[in-house]
């Protein structure tokens, strides 16, 4: 193990926490959180020479002048992981986050039936997946807290 | 001729800005489409692209901000008029407005004409082997400045065992730095404007000012930073309101509409500013451009202690006024009136909504305006009854230490806050659809301003010009603000005529002490 | 350039001497002190200020006048003859010496208020009448300049090495409580007799080391009670400060040293609340004559003597006794030079006052 | 303490889990008459239709059991229960001794009374075992036609798999229609016109009263109105019941299911039952039965291993639910999907073009079930009303508009979803 990852071992679990009172309803989470889920993890090529075209694991829900961001609260007691029939939905030991190891997943969907924020998307351009933020692992941060340009979508240690 | 007063007549001016758009980089996310609040980018659907509309664009820059591949550029139209000294593209736009609309031109933030900007043309003082300059970083060095009257000597109590304080001062604010927000009313500005300020001025031991629109009930927490304002209209004014703030400030004038009164329209008028102005929801809110109780100095002398009677003498109480002609006689009467501070507000001073024409033309700039001022209290003998603070226009820490070297006792900012936090001065304030949340109510725009983002942003550059004032202070080799305010032989004019000289009370550059 | 529009900057010796019991003594040493401190001057200025040299004439007023010539004499005892009764009138006594090149008319006056101007400027004080009259000389009479106007003591400067005026003015002749001398080093200002330190008005002279950067402000401050500081000099901004500060608000010595040398506010903090909030009030309300910058200084008048560092002590200053001198100095060798073994030797901390009273 | 679970699939796992989180030192034995370390049991269908491989079978990695430090114990049957000496008898006599049990043994094909049950190519369809067989038989018998007896999930997943296989299925059904247990009728006849078009044949409200075959092997059923279907292959996918058999004769209360308490434990001190073999409480109906679903199992799984390793947790009950997609339609149902319409509000929203249903069930201000067909995107917020018990008077109207989100919920049920904090409702 090198520092690096010493030093990542050390970190506190983080928790997204989604602020609607800052929320603009720009999206410029999906569309970031598309470019790092995409191949080229380049913003114009993901969005013009990737086929299938990836899709966003955050939803931006909008109503009137409300809007706010939603993506996998990755639930101390997640019901998605109770759920899976196939073990693909795992909690990651190092961080707790909740995810989707996409080559396991056979699209059952019980993980959409149980998960009460909505936030599993069906990804249906390719296989057939449950497709679920996964925190963005590998980054410093999520790319949506990082780009959200009003600090709506935050980071914070889990208490 | 007669009805043909105020029909429209319109005809097509040629656009302010060109929006261009980078095909190859445009996503066709639509960020800007959604952001606009003008309506400038439409999203077509057939062809999966975004298009702009050139003559909606106000120029704010949000959407060239908020573009995640910097695939827009807003640009100035570089159509332009035959060139004519006289009758420029300016005029003759403002013309053909006015030809069509009969009406008057409206405008926000200050005076945008090139009047001599003083600052520019004073440089500072350091110093070289015969007194050492201080470094900020290993030093203290001090910029805690008081706001109040203060009397002309120390009375002592010799009468018992030991000799004790006999003064009580007046009221005085405490500023740990002699920056202070500006009056920006709640309405005029968002709630979360008002919180970036009001939050920033606790984090930095100053003041924010609550304008002339009460004050919202979300804000009585941050009293102790908040100056109390009391306007023509006198919305939202009753004894709660004044006992609220740590002082008040009676508002004669404003350097952006010297003479006129304020107008907030009511499409603005929403339930939360209703409530907190105490005006039906949807009313137009006018302030009359006098007191209707002030038409003399008398008068102003009475508001002043009732004012001070309400706060049963806890508060210092200021008046605001406009630079112009006769600035220093009238701050000289304030004085003597019982004003605890005199704000003076210069021709560069911002507004929400005003006339272009009194924005332009009324007015004198606030260098000479807080010099004369100055000058002729101290000629009185009265300086130390009041404070002064100068504000309009005021842009960088620099800025702020000629203007404490000319006179004042502290700075207002408000242009220069409204820009940290995200203003591009578009002007277009009076439209209430800042697409940076600032200067709207608009629910859809007022959540663009995070009060946690403004006012660390706000705090930020408070520290930022806070530190830089006491490297210049370091490398004069003074370590207190007090040491400089008014020291106007650290200040220099270049490239200025001897009249400007003089009623600046400095000398030019080159000339010793 | 007109010379009196120069703000004086400058380097410095400076030296002071009390016998607390007021037992007077000759010039002597002082010269030998200062003498020791020459790299500290140019020769471009020195002078002593010398208290308790005129008993005769102990309740006259004393004024020690420079003129530049013949007229600016005549108008001067004009003016002063409609104010005064001249009680006594005579040029100061002076020896040859080479290193004194130029010089001014020297003469002293020992004067006394008439009556009925005192009566017509009733709301003056005596004192405030002196002042006014050394502002007018000094301000008006061209040529003419008052070098010193209290009673009882006189300040003897000039162009050259402190040592050398010394000898100039036959010091050694005079006997004197107090003593402060000044070797001077201006940087860039053109040397004339007036300019030189100490500077004096009513019984106040000061000798002062430093350069002041709130003189702008100061000066300022000092206009809001009418004192107009003609000469550009630290040193005269400092002598109305003490003379505001002392004579007329009746502030003590101490307290005038937390108002020229403020303590810093987190200090102020510190206190006990009750200390804390005396110097708040101090600061607040004198914030303007905070002298800010690289000072030492020696204040004298004819009840006490003062030596005081700026707030963070950019320049020397050093104290002693040995037992009933009181020594303050910008060197302790010049202290030792006089005096090889003194009881006590400090350096006084930034802004804390050295006071040496007269014991009555 | 010794820990010992009978079962090794998603009661037994998930109970393993939780006790080991709580207790690092105490022992676990896990007893599994089956001979593989773990699969997922939902997965066969996907397994014969080879849509999973055999290595994607286990849905916990093969280091499982090593990092919990489990003994794992397969192909050995529990078969007797002593319980004054605390032991697990099994098959060869060997004796387990625990000091906490748990029955995860859960639940056991429906055997319908037909003659030639016995016959060659009639299979069952629970077991990775019943998969191996199907897998051996049609590749040895070259089998093209098939009847699945049974129009439920599990009899059409084997449908499904079996097409895929390109084997021709007619699905015989008792009941009207298919999925009658979980669908409406609009849900079950969208399911089966798109399995008409991929030439699946639906006779219903019928049954097969007898198999035939020949050499053994089966060749032919009959049906309830004597109409006769040559077949090479027959699967029964009627149904599943608690497996018991373990605790019948014991002190062990049983009803349908082993009875439990709110804390997964049976009558039996130190005994507790997790999964299909139990029945617990069903939080919309309110009454103890058995939920033969992996969720329902999992949850109980768990909560019997806190209780079992001394931290008290109180099962609060769970509902039906399912999710599968048929055909390439993905269907979710969800609670009380079939309520007289007296007693019900009913909202629906039907795109017959799209294939696109959806059924939300209310009584009172309460959501009790929910039917998704053809799209089933943020399914799961419904379920969290359904079990929140959530009043919907105020957003009623836009349950099933297209944009309805967490965004449509009062602000202040939105932020406890969200934030975790407290809700006001």
């Amino acid at each position: 193990m090198n520092k690096n990852q010493k030093l990542a071992n050390k970190k506190k679990p983080k928790r997204i926490v989604i602020r609607e009172e800052y929320c603009m309803g720009c999206r410029l989470c999906e569309v970031h959180c598309l470019v790092r889920h995409s191949k080229t993890k380049n913003i114009i090529k993901a969005y013009k020479g990737e086929y299938p075209r990836p899709i966003p694991r955050i939803i931006v829900e909008e109503k009137g002048y409300v809007s706010f961001a939603l993506q996998c609260r990755h639930c101390e007691d997640a019901p998605c992981l109770e759920a899976c029939i196939t073990g693909a939905m795992y909690r990651d030991k190092k961080t707790d986050a909740v995810l989707c190891n996409e080559k396991k997943c056979v699209g059952c969907w019980m993980c959409i039936m149980t998960c009460p924020f909505g936030v599993i998307l069906r990804n249906v351009e390719g296989e057939k997946v449950a497709s679920k933020c996964d925190l963005c692992m590998g980054e410093e941060i999520p790319v949506c807290v990082k780009y959200c340009p009003n600090e709506a979508i935050i980071c914070e240690e889990k208490k | 001729m007669e009805g043909l007063g105020s029909k429209m007549s319109k005809r097509p001016t040629p656009t302010e800005f060109i929006i261009e758009r980078d095909d190859e980089k445009c996503i066709a996310c639509q960020a800007c489409v959604r952001m606009c609040s003008n309506d400038v980018h439409s999203y077509d659907p057939e062809s999966d692209t975004v298009s702009s509309d050139n003559t909606k664009c106000v120029g704010c820059h949000f959407c060239e901000t908020i573009c995640p591949t910097g695939a827009i550029t807003i640009k100035r139209n570089p159509s332009e008029f035959k060139l004519n000294a006289n009758w420029n593209a300016e005029v003759i736009k403002n013309i053909t407005k006015q030809a069509e609309t009969g009406g008057v031109l409206l405008t926000g933030m200050g005076c945008d004409k090139p009047f001599p900007i003083y600052w520019d043309h004073i440089v500072l003082n350091a110093s070289q082997v015969t007194n050492p300059s201080i470094d900020p970083l290993r030093e203290p060095m001090e910029l805690r400045t008081y706001i109040g009257r203060k009397p002309d000597k120390l009375a002592l109590d010799y009468s018992g065992k030991e000799t004790k304080l006999k003064t009580t001062l007046d009221p005085q604010l405490k500023l740990e730095t002699p920056i202070l927000f500006s009056a920006m009313s709640y309405g005029s500005i968002s709630l979360n404007a008002c919180k970036s300020l009001a939050r920033a001025a606790v984090e930095m031991g100053t003041f924010y000012n609550t304008g002339e629109g009460g004050l919202h009930k979300d804000l009585y927490k941050y009293g102790a930073n908040t100056i109390i304002q009391v306007a023509s209209g006198r919305f939202g004014v009753h004894k709660e309101y004044l006992e609220a703030g740590a002082a008040i400030e009676i508002k004669i004038g404003q350097g952006a509409k010297p003479g006129i009164g304020g107008h907030l329209p009511g499409e603005k008028v929403s339930e939360e500013i209703s409530q907190t102005r105490m005006i039906p929801l949807g009313t137009d809110a006018l302030s009359p451009a006098p007191h209707h109780d002030i038409y003399s100095i008398e008068d102003l002398r009475q508001l002043i202690f009732a004012l001070k009677e309400v706060t049963r003498y806890r508060k210092p109480v200021g008046v605001k006024i406009s630079a112009v002609h006769n600035v220093a006689p009238i701050a000289s009467g304030i004085v003597r009136a019982g004003a605890d501070f005199v704000a003076i507000d210069g021709l560069r001073g911002g507004t929400g909504a005003a006339p272009t024409v009194i924005r332009d033309s009324v007015g004198i700039p606030i260098e000479l305006a807080i010099a004369v001022a100055d000058h002729r209290l101290r000629e009185e003998g009265i300086r130390n009854q009041a404070s002064l603070i100068a504000g309009g226009g005021i842009r960088s820490s620099s800025d702020v230490i000629k203007t404490i070297a000319l006179g004042a006792d502290a700075v207002y900012i408000g242009t220069a806050a409204l820009v940290a936090m995200g203003c591009n001065l578009c002007q277009k304030c009076y439209t209430g659809k800042c697409n940076w949340g600032i200067a709207t109510q608009d629910p859809y725009l007022t959540k663009r301003l995070n009060p946690e983002i403004g006012a660390r942003r706000l705090v930020n550059l408070l520290r930022a010009w806070s530190m830089e004032i006491k490297e210049m202070l370091g490398g004069m080799g003074i370590n207190a603000i007090e040491s400089l305010r008014g020291n106007r032989e650290q200040l220099r004019g270049v490239g200025l005529s001897d009249t400007d000289l003089k009623l600046l009370g400095i000398k030019p550059a080159g000339e010793a002490w | 350039m007109n010379r009196f529009q120069e703000k004086d900057i400058s380097g410095c010796a400076i030296f002071g001497i009390m016998d607390q019991r007021g037992k007077r003594f000759s010039g002597r040493d002082i010269i030998t002190s200062i003498a020791s401190m020459r790299e500290r001057a140019n020769g471009l200025g020195g002078g002593f200020a010398a208290y308790g040299i005129y008993p005769e004439h102990k309740n006259d007023w004393c004024f020690h006048m420079m003129f530049e010539s013949k007229s600016a004499m005549v108008q001067t005892e004009e003016y002063l003859r409609d104010n005064y009764k001249i009680v006594k009138d005579e040029i100061i006594p002076t020896t040859e010496d080479k290193s004194i090149k130029y010089r001014p008319l020297l003469w002293r006056y020992f004067l006394q208020l008439k009556e009925e101007k005192a009566k017509l400027h009733y709301d003056l004080t005596e004192e405030d009448f002196v002042v006014k009259t050394v502002m007018e000389i000094n301000t008006k009479i061209n040529g003419a300049f008052v070098a010193s106007s209290g009673k009882n003591m006189g300040v003897f400067k000039g162009v050259g090495y402190p040592e050398d005026i010394g000898r100039f003015y036959r010091l050694e002749e005079y006997e004197a409580y107090i003593w402060t001398a000044h070797g001077r080093f201006p940087t860039n200002t053109v040397a004339w007799w007036g300019g030189a330190h100490p500077f004096g008005l009513l019984d106040w002279s000061v000798v002062h080391n430093g350069e002041i950067s709130s003189y702008g402000i100061n000066k300022r401050f000092l206009l809001n009670y009418g004192y107009i500081c003609a000469f550009f000099t630290d040193t005269e901004v400092i002598t109305y400060l003490f003379d505001l500060l002392v004579r007329k608000h009746k502030l003590s010595f101490e307290i005038v040293a937390n108002i020229l040398a403020a303590p810093f506010w987190d200090e102020i903090e510190r206190q006990s609340q009750e200390e804390g909030e005396f110097l708040m009030t101090l600061r607040i309300i004198y914030g303007s004559a905070l002298v800010n910058g690289p000072f030492s200084v020696i204040v004298a008048n004819s009840k006490a003597m003062v030596g005081i560092n700026d707030r963070i002590k950019l320049r020397p200053l050093v104290a002693a006794t040995s037992e009933n001198r009181l020594y303050v100095a910008s060197e302790e060798s010049a202290i030792r030079q006089i005096c090889p073994t003194p009881d006590k030797v400090w350096m006084p901390k930034a802004g804390e006052p050295v006071i040496g009273r007269l014991r009555e | 303490m010794n820990y010992v679970i009978i079962g090794n699939s998603a009661g037994g796992i998930a109970a393993i889990e939780t006790i080991r989180e709580c207790d690092k030192k105490g022992k676990i034995t896990v007893i599994s008459d089956e001979p593989h370390f773990n699969y997922s049991r939902p997965l066969i269908s996907y397994l014969l239709g080879k849509k999973v491989t055999l290595e994607a079978m286990p849905y916990r990695d093969k280091g499982f059991y090593k990092d919990n430090e489990v003994k794992l114990i397969l192909n050995k049957k529990a078969t007797r229960l002593d319980l004054k000496q605390k032991v697990v008898v099994l098959t060869g006599k060997q004796m387990i001794h625990f000091d906490k049990l748990l029955i995860a043994t859960g639940g056991t094909p429906i055997i319908p009374e037909i003659k030639g049950f016995d016959l060659d190519g009639v299979f069952t369809f629970i077991k990775m075992t019943d998969v191996e067989g199907i897998e051996k038989y049609i590749k040895a018998n070259k089998v093209k036609k098939a009847v699945v007896i049974g129009g439920g999930l599990i009899g059409l997943k084997a449908t499904e798999a079996l097409i895929e296989l390109k084997i021709k299925v007619t699905i015989v059904e008792l009941a009207d229609r298919i999925l009658s247990a979980t669908f409406d009728k609009k849900a079950s006849s969208i399911i089966e016109t798109a399995l008409e078009k991929i030439s699946c044949k639906l006779i219903a409200n019928n049954t097969v009263m007898e198999i035939k075959g020949k050499n053994k092997k089966v060749k032919e059923v009959i049906l309830k109105d004597k109409k006769k279907i040559p077949v090479d292959l027959v699967i029964v996918a009627i149904g599943v019941r608690p497996n018991i058999e373990l605790v019948k004769n014991t002190p062990i209360r049983i009803n349908k299911g082993i009875i439990v308490d709110g804390f997964m434990q049976t009558n039996v001190k130190d005994i507790h039952a997790a999964g299909d073999c139990c029945e617990a409480k069903d939080a919309l109906l309110n009454i103890s039965r058995p939920i033969a679903i992996w969720p329902v199992a999992a949850r109980q799984g768990k909560i019997a291993g806190y209780n079992m390793a001394g931290v008290k947790e109180e099962y609060q009950g769970s509902f039906a639910m399912n999710s599968v997609e048929l055909c390439g339609i993905p269907t979710i149902s969800v609670g009380q999907t079939e309520l007289d319409e007296k007693d019900c509000q009913i909202l629906e929203h039907f795109d017959q073009n799209k294939s696109i249903y959806k059924k939300v069930i209310l009584k009172g201000n309460r959501i009790v079930g929910a039917i998704f067909v053809g799209d089933i995107e943020r399914a799961g917020i419904y379920t969290g009303l359904i079990k929140d018990k959530v009043d919907v008077t105020a957003f009623k109207e836009h349950l099933l508009k297209e944009d309805f989100g967490l965004i449509s919920l009062p602000k202040e049920y939105r932020k406890h979803l969200v934030s975790g904090e407290v809700a006001v409702i």
